[in-house]
């Protein structure tokens, strides 16, 4: 039972908070604590072993709509209830109209119910919902160029969902269902058949738009770096992390292990790459949601079981910090009046204390620094890859990271005596907690074994090596410039590209068999 | 055949998007593209020789398939949702620079604001 | 002029090879349509609507039906928010002549009459809430096209409108989650299924058909007089 | 059987001819007939709730918000190339005397005028694909037979001046044109500054000339070219309505005099 009110009490809040905006603050607060008794309830049966699984309509488990609250669904469910929390007190002072908080309400809603869902159907109504409702997030200041960039996200995000649904259609002509868990069993008695390799494709190309993957999520960059920073956060945490987990319920089905891997790969590396050349910090910003998901392909692709729960503990961590800079990054720019970096270290005595210890924290999350958050997670995704060049790529990555964020030091320091709002405050924390405690927190998800595992002594040497090394790096490369393309980023290249995706995800299925 | 329609129209419609440069007409292909997609799942459910798959009990008539038509009534409303927001963006836009060219909006928006990267340090 | 071309000719390139990759594999895969009857065999009888999709659509897969009414609100919901933020203005009258006055005489009617078929009969024959609701908006645009929007606008007050939306959706919600409160999970058991083909069978399914007839109706009108009335220069 | 064949086959051939039009309301039509033709098909694909669906909300809904959009009721929009003393901005307002016609006429047949300010050959191009209603802002009439171009009655006498290709000799060629450099004015000065100006202009009507002269440029060798010339607006063929209203109105200006009286202000 669970599993149903969780989305469908949101969108009664949703709807409640519209009709009477004079008592959002009181739906707010009611909505996060139904919403954390039946989170603990569901993880309660997931602990006992007996993970809850409804059929919703009167018809049985693989003709009607399935939820189950397995690992995978409830860890995204937590991380959104987290990150609704801290959004919620974040804007809790702020006059925003009551239709925000609908917005808001739905996209978490969805959230929940993406978790859930084992039916293919019911994820492209979910994914469209979210769409919808971050679209509208995004251009909610009515800006030009957020409404420009809630455009192109609409455009590439609606192109992708078609091609999701063609990639139903062929499942459904070739299965009769829709249920991933029924799929399941058909696909694997027939490995290799073309039908598989086409319908595992299209459904993979079509959710990686949504999912920031790197030649797929083109919109992401100018969406994220020029939405509200609350919008930003939520953006980045959570409606990414949709596309993430459909991704994950699609691994257990298709066999498209290597998919992920190479996926994970280019965008780890290439996010980067733009990252470095990034000096607006809400950009670098968005282009390291982008590198940071490529750490999340390449632990589940992996396949191994340490592997996938440090993917799925990465995907946490990754939603606690990105959502924690977003949030500090962004009130930082509105006090110095830019997000450039020029203008942010000019500026940096306007920063308010708690911000900048917030935003310390969260840097130090996402460079991987123990015993944060960043470190823990990398660490047991690290244990899971099978080879040596795996390795390799995501040491690169880390390296990469700590250098596009070395940028942020001179930020770091200062004195202030600005003072940041209560509510704000009180969201830092929430967010700064969860990326401190994380390691205590993970051992609900993870067996002790391998955290104790990730906390060995080559672990955190490695990690303070990358650490020093990045740092190195970037003064040596801090005054190279070097231009890169900036044409697939537009409207009239981008939809090209993700063809040309399509084609490389089925050359690598093919591949991958 | 009808699927091979469907594909044919996905591919006009991803032309149309790429090539005109008036954003009403790439909002019409947009939905071109949806309504392809949606054309290729009710052509799935339809058999040689069915009916519309409205039958009383006992009837044991072949009948088409239910669940794409389904489906597909989902689909066609999220469709319009899309189509309706993103026009209101749209006029929105061209309210601003009075053009519905997408490149002579993306030109303004870079010349307006320069948003390269400002290098610094 | 070339590097147009080029890129046409790239463009036109990429996108054949894909709706020829798709379309070749497709069919060389050559899909059984007997593999998608585990939906034949059911139905009728479990969800009492002699019309199948409208048994699958509000009884299986009441969920996706729900999500959609959900996607066309904040469609609606977007489009008034938008449009209604630029200044407030005057409205122009469309067009009043004696033809277009006699011509919706006879159409507005005849819309009123098709909604209230497809919502009541949804069930049993083609139709359902979703067109029942779109035709009465449209049926309500000929009228205001006779009449000019201003004078539509004084008789339906958009507040009010706006507010009858929301206490539709609540019922709609309200009507999902009783049986789930109740703890009868399928969320379908509310109603008997009653005889299929009689007017008052398939269970809930004739009661969703009006309310989302309803919330579609005043949903498209909202978006039909939202864009009547604003003065763009597009 | 054979009807869905030639639907089907006509589905790509509707939606192809819909997306190549240049018009924005032929596309939408175009569009809407497609979705009633789809809606055919998936009737006779035994799809009837579908076809219901997509007939009402594909074809109707969809087509009548597009339609209503595109449609600028409510506003006289006019682009104009930027022209001192007749249509030219002068801080965040615009002055001159066709701007005040303009506002005369908007005023007369109860519409808000727009004004945007565009390069010259956009100026036609807008007016020619019914983007806006008129072309202001020093347009010379054109030859009826242009197009889909038409012009209104002149309200202004001028001349126009053929710049040599060359400075140094004066042998002009009568241009039948109108001005015809691209660009704002402002771009012209640069012209100016940069000593291109005679490549990239080849005639220029009075108002230019003269304020051309005011900033400096050198007008040596400017000849006039033969014929009478005068400032109108440009407007499409087709609007014939507008046309005729435009026409009275400008009768009537000038009976009472009014006309003559904005002349008298704006250009002594």
């Amino acid at each position: 039972m669970p599993l149903i009110l969780l989305p469908l009490l949101r969108f009664v809040f949703a709807t409640l908070t519209i009709s009477f905006a004079r008592a959002r603050k009181l739906f707010t607060i009611l909505s996060h604590i139904i919403d954390a008794a039946l989170l603990s309830q569901l993880a309660l049966m997931l602990v006992r072993g007996t993970p809850e699984m409804v059929s919703v309509g009167g018809a049985p488990a693989g003709i009607g709509i399935s939820l189950i609250g397995d690992q995978v669904g409830l860890t995204f469910a937590v991380l959104a209830w987290v990150l609704s929390a801290a959004v919620s007190a974040y804007t809790w002072q702020d006059k925003l109209r009551p239709y925000f908080f609908l917005l808001l309400n739905l996209l978490i809603g969805s959230c929940y119910a993406l978790s859930f869902t084992t039916d293919l159907f019911n994820a492209y109504l979910l994914f469209e919902l979210s769409t919808l409702a971050s679209f509208l997030l995004v251009g909610y200041q009515r800006q030009p160029r957020q409404i420009w960039a809630s455009l192109h996200y609409l455009v590439l995000s609606s192109l992708g969902m078609s091609i999701f649904l063609l990639g139903i259609g062929v499942v459904y002509a070739h299965c009769g269902c829709l249920d991933l868990t029924v799929l399941k069993t058909i696909v694997k008695a027939s490995p290799g058949e073309s039908w598989v390799l086409l319908a595992g494709a299209l459904l993979v190309a079509g959710i990686a738009v949504k999912a920031g993957v790197f030649v797929f999520s083109l919109w992401l960059p100018a969406a994220h770096a020029r939405a509200m920073p609350a919008v930003s956060a939520l953006l980045s945490g959570l409606v990414i992390k949709m596309g993430v987990v459909g991704l994950f319920r699609l691994g257990d089905v298709f066999p498209i292990d290597l998919t992920l891997i190479v996926l994970g790969a280019i965008t780890g590396i290439l996010g980067i790459v733009y990252a470095l050349n990034s000096y607006d910090i809400k950009r670098l910003l968005a282009f390291h949601t982008l590198s940071q998901i490529g750490y999340i392909l390449i632990g589940f692709g992996a396949a191994t079981e340490a592997g996938r729960l440090g993917a799925l503990s990465y995907e946490v961590a990754h939603g606690l910090f990105k959502a924690l800079l977003f949030l500090t990054i962004g009130e930082a720019a509105a006090r110095a009046g830019g997000s450039d970096l020029k203008t942010l270290i000019e500026n940096k005595h306007k920063i308010p204390r708690g911000t900048r210890i917030a935003l310390i924290i969260a840097v130090l999350g996402i460079i991987g620094l123990p015993p944060l958050a960043g470190f823990d997670a990398k660490a047991i995704l690290e244990d899971g890859l099978p080879t040596m060049f795996l390795h390799l790529i995501v040491l690169l990555m880390s390296v990469g990271t700590v250098v596009s964020f070395a940028k942020l030091a001179p930020v770091l320091f200062a004195s202030s005596t600005h003072r940041a709002s209560r509510s704000r405050v009180l969201s830092y924390a929430w967010l700064g907690g969860g990326i401190i405690l994380f390691w205590p927190l993970s051992l609900l998800l993870v067996s002790p074994a391998i955290t104790l595992h990730a906390y060995s002594g080559l672990h955190i040497i490695e990690a303070l090596v990358v650490i020093a090394v990045g740092g190195a790096l970037y003064f040596l490369i801090r005054k190279r410039r070097f231009r890169l393309p900036s044409e697939i980023f537009r409207l009239e290249t981008s939809p090209l590209i993700i063809l040309i995706g399509f084609f490389l995800i089925y050359a690598l299925m093919i591949l991958g068999q | 055949m009808a699927a091979i329609i469907a594909f044919v129209l996905f591919g006009i419609g991803v032309v149309a998007l790429v090539l005109r440069r008036d954003l009403v007409i790439k909002l019409l292909a947009l939905g071109l593209i949806n309504a392809a997609s949606i054309l290729f799942l009710v052509s799935i459910g339809d058999r040689p020789g069915a009916r519309a798959p409205i039958q009383l009990p006992g009837d044991l008539g072949i009948v088409a398939d239910p669940l794409p038509q389904a489906l597909v009534l989902s689909a066609i409303v999220v469709n319009f949702a899309i189509l309706a927001l993103a026009l209101v963006f749209v006029m929105i836009l061209v309210e601003r620079y009075h053009t519905t060219d997408s490149i002579r909006i993306e030109q303004e928006m870079a010349r307006e604001a320069d948003d390269q990267e400002t290098p610094c340090l | 002029m070339t590097r147009d071309r080029l890129r046409i000719i790239f463009a036109v390139g990429i996108i054949a090879a894909f709706v020829g990759l798709i379309g070749i594999t497709y069919i060389c895969s050559s899909p059984d349509p007997a593999d998608s009857e585990r939906y034949l065999a059911r139905a009728v009888e479990e969800t009492g609507a002699s019309n199948r999709v409208a048994g699958i659509y509000l009884n299986y897969r009441l969920l996706d039906t729900l999500l959609e009414v959900l996607v066309f609100s904040v469609a609606v919901l977007g489009v008034r928010h938008y449009l209604q933020q630029s200044e407030g203005m005057k409205l122009p009258n469309l067009s009043e002549s004696e033809v277009v006055q006699t011509a919706v005489n006879f159409l507005a009617p005849l819309a009123l009459l098709l909604c209230t078929f497809f919502a009541v009969f949804g069930h049993i024959s083609p139709g359902g809430g979703f067109a029942a609701g779109v035709i009465a908006a449209s049926g309500l645009l000929y009228v205001a096209i006779a009449h000019g929007i201003q004078a539509m606008n004084a008789q339906l007050n958009p507040v009010r409108l706006a507010l009858m939306e929301k206490v539709i959706l609540l019922v709609l919600l309200a009507f999902v989650l009783a049986p789930a409160v109740a703890g009868r999970i399928p969320l379908t058991e509310l109603l008997p299924t009653g005889t299929p083909g009689k007017l008052l069978s398939g269970g809930s399914i004739l009661v969703y058909n009006i309310l989302i007839a309803m919330k579609v109706f005043v949903g498209a009108w909202a978006v039909i007089a939202a864009f009547a009335q604003h003065r763009g220069e597009l | 059987m054979i009807a869905r064949w030639i639907l089907l086959a006509l589905l790509p051939i509707v939606a192809g001819i819909a997306l190549t039009q240049t018009r924005r309301l032929s596309a939408i039509i175009g569009m809407g007939l497609f979705s009633l033709l789809l809606a055919a098909v998936y009737l006779l694909m035994h799809a009837p709730d579908v076809a219901i669906t997509e007939a009402t909300i594909g074809a109707a809904l969809v087509t009548a918000i597009y339609v209503l959009a595109i449609r600028r009721t409510g506003r006289l929009a006019v682009v104009a190339d930027e022209a001192p003393g007749l249509i030219a901005r002068e801080g965040d307002s615009i002055v001159g005397l066709e701007y005040e016609i303009l506002e005369g006429f908007a005023r007369q047949i109860g519409l808000d005028l727009s004004v945007h300010f565009v390069p010259l050959r956009r100026v036609r191009w807008l007016v020619a694909h019914h983007e806006a209603d008129l072309g202001a802002g020093g347009m010379v009439p054109l030859d009826s037979g242009e197009g889909a171009l038409a012009s209104t009655p002149m309200h202004l006498e001028t001349g126009v001046f053929a710049f040599p290709a060359k400075r140094r000799s004066f042998n002009v060629e009568p241009i039948q044109e109108a001005p015809d450099y691209e660009g704002y004015f402002s771009e012209l000065l640069e012209h100016d500054k940069n000593g291109t100006l005679s490549t990239a202009v080849s005639s220029l009507d009075l108002a230019r000339v003269l304020s051309l002269g005011r900033i400096g440029a050198s007008l040596q060798d400017l000849g006039r070219i033969d014929g009478q010339y005068g400032y109108a607006f440009l407007i499409a063929k087709q609007r014939t309505r507008l046309q005729r209203d435009y026409a009275d109105y400008l009768t009537q200006l000038r009976a009472s005099g009014q006309l003559a009286d904005m002349i008298e202000r704006h250009f002594s």
